[in-house]
């Protein structure tokens, strides 16, 4: 292209870490820029961050928890920032117990401790998952604490449960001595809770401006997930090219827990990846709307732009 | 006349000074129509703190005794070891450089580890305080008994005064200044250490109050929690400045005697 | 045996460095009088630093009442020459400080607190302070401070008394006063006193010996008794003997100067 | 000889310290089986910091650079509002409680507004040190000349100096000791505040490295970086001490002289 | 017309305390010599402060040249009570302080850096402090800091030269040295002195007018005119005008302390 290329900002959820390797890919190997786009990407602090920091106008565009977005639109009614990929296709969140503790069913965690982050996906969805599940909302304790810590406190015994993602709590309770066939995995989307995950987000300004940008962006990324999923090992090295630090088998491990669970589902295999079909987007807003006792229910249609979607054929995964 | 309205100026300064940062503040925010959930303006934080009066009050006493129990334990230590180090040269030589390191780390790393071995809430709220205040008033207690003239000292030592005699006597009114000085600094840094702690773990305290009104996009809140923290942290200071001015006066008689 | 006494002290404050003093021997017997005369600088504060071991010398030994000095001692009052009051206490918390600090005083000091008090104003009224015992020291005059700071040598009753110019700052009265309350105090309750002047007729009126030091590096010239009778009265110091001993050590000041 | 002895254990005390203590870890953390994910032994830390020397170097160069910058910052604000807060009584009086207050609410709740105004990385991690450090600096300066003895300054006046001549001749070299003080104290919450700003919104810098270590389980690289954070602010402070003793050998006269 | 000249001049410390000095009017002329003696704790010291604008009358004005003071003025020189070097500068830094301050050293001070020093050195040397030039003022015995600070409030030539006990500190010999040198420089190229002084000798020797103070508050009793002719050498110290005019004044004060 002979037109200058447009920047674009973008800004993840959190660090570097394995599930970031189609973006990295997406900008090592040159598609965004086949699409004429100069982008940047910084790592994030959290889902919310990452909302306001888009909407600030601070970013252009970038990767946050779905339920975050519907939170803040809630707040703010005419925001105009939407989803424009919904890449996690179902919430990460799940709740982590250990086998000994007799807790194997929902309903064995009433009158227990729960450790996690106030802002943690898990605990603000936890009156959705326990209202699935035949629980009282208030029938568990909490105990706020940092979320590199709740993995400690369950590992020395010190709470019954924690709330956490899939891909870091076990990763992470395994780092902590606690072997997989110890613990028991309770993930919120095999408990009925409806919600979508991690989505790309853009601001209102990038979609009235320029959304073919946008556009371009998503089927930039698009062609590198595709690549990720077929070869997870190879756009793992993506991540520790940008931070060296990282521990590329642990990414690994932690970049295919989240395909496996997230990304390849039942619903992303007939819509596609990115998509989403409105019936469960509504209930995703509606139990997030519940959950977080939010004021007002946004409109679901503001808060997906379907057009920026790649071409179903392209986002169709292989057999 | 004129004197006595100067004098008003200067006893009012302070309030008039915070009324015309909170009109500059809203002023922006209305103007700039900056987001509420970025930087939210006076008024909204004025009625979020109205509207949640209560559990406000709750945290904010929770984390007023922690920090006060930190800064306490911080003063006694940083009293004591200043008056070692100030003293005796290889315990400067031997602690100094590692004190000083140790402060370089943010404290809020050691979190977890306390978190493990005192369960969560006040206990590592206290330690957190403690740890991240004591050392100012370490190197300005260190620093007045280093710098004591050599004269004064020398009337204890022709009395035969034991060294803990010289110490009561001339090194620690000598250090008052000094001391009053980092109280000013370790007060503000104790209430930063018990509120990072509660970020960090704890069910109870402003820390607490403000990752939860954060999590749910309330920055109103949060920003209300701030300024209580503010006001608490002045209030200490007024009560320390009060404590100064009677016990240092003799060291503030100089013609700016009214400033410090 | 004396009370006092010096053998062949020298010290320098550098290491290696100028000499402040060379060389000095003398003794004080207990009780006697003394004063050190000598140039501006030629080490009379020093020799006093060195009795009462504040300075260690570089080579020599001083003895106090027969034992080495190894460090501050105990039964000393010290007048400074710059009075160096605590500047945070009252003229009469000044006054009172060595009676927190030197037994038997010290024990006493909560029973008796009243009492001491008494002392101390007694004390403070005599050397005409009367009236600012509650002012700090950058309250008082010069020759207020100067006062205070001779009350504060005197109030423990020491077995040694050093008084480095301790009438420096003080009108000729009011100095003549002092002197006579000084001469009084001494002959009531006997002590020992070393006195640093620069008032010739101050060292002749007061001690029973004066030593003229060189200037620095300060050694002791000339030994002087003073054979006059006590109790000495201000008419004394007009009478012929007492000018002739003046004169004398003047003239030896002089020499030396010229030297 | 005895003497020379001493003299060496004075200079050495702070490496024998050091390695003593770093002996009681390893022996604590191997003896009672302290689990490495919650506190490494000194060894695992080695071997973490060898490993990760060159990206640890990197994120240090990093986190050297922003927190000397906002010190150097944090350094002028601080001596400019202590002159101002030393030297008027009304700027003391209108200013100084609200900069307690805002000395005593946590920097990094402002980490998310800098980030939103100058993006992450350097400029958020620069501001935070800044505002973390400035305070101790003005207080000990304000304290430094409001106990300056009169009877100096009456020697400016007496020659008719100006306000700003008595300031440079006498307040400032009066409040030298005060001042490098709070150099001590300054630096090192200079480091706390880049590396808690880094651990926010950074894609550099030790801040970050520890998010990351933390983040994917590494202690023993957390541990690297914070004691890379120590050993820097070590640095920084043994600089200083050659400075202080440079400029107030006068102050530190005493019996004490060597020992601050 | 005069150039000090002192109104009805009145100075309470505090507000509504005690007054220091009560009503005092005097008047000094252009390059007069004058001498104020009077008991310890009189307000001499505070006579010094009012005349610099260091301190503001109660009550009554104060004029430097014509004009009423209102604040330091910048044409004097002071030697302070105590000798108030600045601890961390070395002797000739000290001496060399007002040339950094007054105009018109001030501008020319980077130019003629070398010059000035010479000028510090010179003086340093003039009151015997050659050699110690670069020692800081704890380095000095008292006298020798006494004797730095004289030179401090003499370098800059100053029209109006105040001394407060400016040789206290001082074995008698030194003194009449300093004595001499400071009638040279005066006569040299006259200036205004105020002198405060317990030493009555020494009032005499170098004052046109000798002004006495009562004691707290301080007042004014008596002004003499001392006629003796100068240059005074040592000697006229010995000779029988001189003794008579230093017995009229310790009467004089003798008589205060008596009231
Ligand atoms: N702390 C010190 N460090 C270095 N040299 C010193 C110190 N104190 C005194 N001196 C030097 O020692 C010598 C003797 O000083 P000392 O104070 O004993 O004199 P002095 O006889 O008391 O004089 P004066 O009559 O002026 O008080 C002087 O040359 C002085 O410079
Ligand atoms: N800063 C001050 N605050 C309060 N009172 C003071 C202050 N300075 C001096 N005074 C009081 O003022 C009076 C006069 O003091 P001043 O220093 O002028 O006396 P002086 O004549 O110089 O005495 P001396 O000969 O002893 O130096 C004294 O009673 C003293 O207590
Ligand atoms: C790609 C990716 N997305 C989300 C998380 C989850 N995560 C774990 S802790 C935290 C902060 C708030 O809880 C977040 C968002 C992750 N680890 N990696
Ligand atoms: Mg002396
Ligand atoms: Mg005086």
């Amino acid at each position: 292209q002979s037109s200058p290329a447009t920047k674009i900002n973008f800004t993840l959820d959190w660090r570097f870490e394995g599930p970031s390797a189609p973006f990295l890919m997406a900008l090592e190997k040159g598609y965004f820029l086949e699409e004429g786009l100069n982008v940047t990407i910084d790592s994030g602090n959290g889902s919310a961050g990452a909302v306001t920091r888009v909407a600030t106008g601070a970013y252009d565009m970038g990767f946050a928890d779905f339920s975050a977005l519907v939170e803040y639109a809630s707040a703010n009614a005419d925001s105009g920032i939407q989803a424009v990929y919904m890449l996690y296709n179902q919430t990460p969140a799940a709740v982590f117990t250990l086998k000994e503790f007799g807790i194997d069913t929902p309903a064995d965690l009433a009158g227990k401790t729960l450790a996690a982050p106030v802002f943690d996906a898990g605990r603000k969805a936890w009156p959705s998952f326990a209202a699935h599940n035949g629980l009282a909302v208030d029938s568990v304790t909490w105990q706020s604490v940092d979320p590199a810590i709740r993995e400690t406190l369950l590992a020395r015994r010190q709470v019954d449960a924690i709330t956490g993602f899939y891909f870091t709590s076990l990763l992470n309770l395994e780092a902590r001595g606690v072997s997989l066939d110890e613990i028991t995995v309770m993930p919120y989307a095999d408990y009925g809770v409806a919600l979508y995950g991690n989505a790309i987000i853009a601001s209102e300004k990038m979609l009235a401006e320029q959304p073919e940008a946008v556009a371009g962006f998503n089927r930039a990324f698009n062609k590198a997930l595709l690549e990720t999923i077929a070869d997870p090992e190879s756009a793992v090295k993506y991540v520790s090219k940008r931070d060296p630090l990282v521990n590329e088998g642990l990414e690994l491990r932690r970049l295919t827990l989240a395909l496996d669970a997230q990304v390849v589902t039942d619903e992303t295999r007939e819509e596609g990846l990115g998509a989403v079909t409105l019936d469960r987007l509504k209930q995703s807003i509606d139990e997030a709307v519940e959950s977080f006792g939010l004021s007002s229910t946004p409109d679901a249609e503001a808060l997906f732009n379907f057009a920026m979607l790649p071409e179903k054929s392209t986002r169709i995964l292989p057999h | 006349m004129a004197f006595n309205r100067r004098k008003f100026m200067i006893k009012n300064a302070s309030w008039m000074l915070i009324l015309l940062l909170l009109l500059i503040w809203e002023i922006i925010c209305v103007g700039f129509k900056v987001p509420e959930y970025l930087f939210p303006a006076p008024s909204a934080v004025w009625s979020a703190g109205i509207a949640r009066w209560e559990p406000i009050m709750m945290h904010a006493w929770q984390t007023f005794f922690t920090t006060l129990v930190g800064f306490a334990i911080a003063v006694v230590v940083g009293l004591v070891l200043g008056v070692a180090v100030g003293t005796y040269p290889i315990v400067y030589k031997a602690l100094y450089p590692l004190l000083v390191g140790f402060n370089s780390i943010p404290k809020v790393a050691f979190v977890p580890v306390l978190v493990v071995w005192f369960g969560i809430g006040t206990v590592p709220a206290i330690l957190t305080a403690f740890l991240i205040s004591f050392f100012p008033v370490l190197v300005n207690v260190a620093t007045g008994l280093a710098t004591l003239e050599p004269e004064l000292e020398d009337v204890l030592r022709s009395l035969g005064a034991s060294k803990l005699d010289i110490l009561r006597k001339v090194g620690l009114p000598r250090a008052l200044p000094y001391f009053f000085a980092s109280l000013k600094v370790a007060i503000t840094l104790a209430f930063v250490g018990s509120v990072i702690s509660e970020t960090v773990a704890s069910n109870m305290g402003i820390g607490y109050l403000m990752m939860a009104a954060s999590s749910s996009m309330d920055m109103a809140l949060v920003f209300a929690g701030l300024i209580v923290i503010g006001v608490m942290g002045v209030v200490m200071y007024e009560l320390f400045a009060w404590m100064e001015k009677r016990f240092t006066r003799w060291a503030n008689r100089g013609v700016n005697a009214t400033a410090v | 045996m004396a009370f006092v006494k010096f053998e062949e002290v020298s010290l320098a404050y550098e290491e290696g460095g100028a000499l402040a003093i060379k060389d000095i021997s003398l003794s004080v017997q207990q009780n006697e009088f003394i004063a050190v005369v000598g140039p501006s600088g030629c080490g009379k504060s020093t020799l006093m630093k060195l009795v009462s071991g504040l300075s260690e010398p570089t080579s020599g030994y001083v003895y106090i009442d027969g034992r080495q000095i190894g460090g501050p001692q105990k039964c000393i009052g010290m007048a400074f020459q710059a009075s160096n009051l605590l500047p945070w206490r009252t003229t009469l918390e000044n006054v009172m400080l060595p009676l927190e600090i030197v037994q038997p005083y010290r024990s006493q000091l909560r029973r008796k607190r009243k009492e001491f008090e008494a002392m101390a104003m007694e004390l403070i009224e005599r050397v005409g302070l009367k009236g600012w015992e509650h002012k700090y020291p950058w309250e008082l005059s010069g020759g207020m401070q100067q006062r205070a700071s001779i009350c504060r040598a005197l109030i423990h009753k020491p077995q040694l008394l050093m008084l480095d110019e301790p009438f420096g700052a003080l009108d000729a009265f009011t100095r003549e006063e002092l002197w006579c309350m000084l001469q009084d105090l001494w002959q009531e309750q006997p002590f020992t006193v070393i006195l640093v002047t620069h008032d010739l007729r101050e060292a002749v009126f007061l001690a029973d010996t004066v030593y003229v030091m060189s200037k620095g590096p300060g050694q002791i010239l000339v030994k002087r008794d003073i054979a006059i009778e006590r109790p000495r009265t201000l008419a004394v110091t007009y009478s012929e003997p007492f000018a002739a001993q003046v004169h004398v050590l003047r003239e030896h000041i002089g020499s030396i100067r010229k030297s």
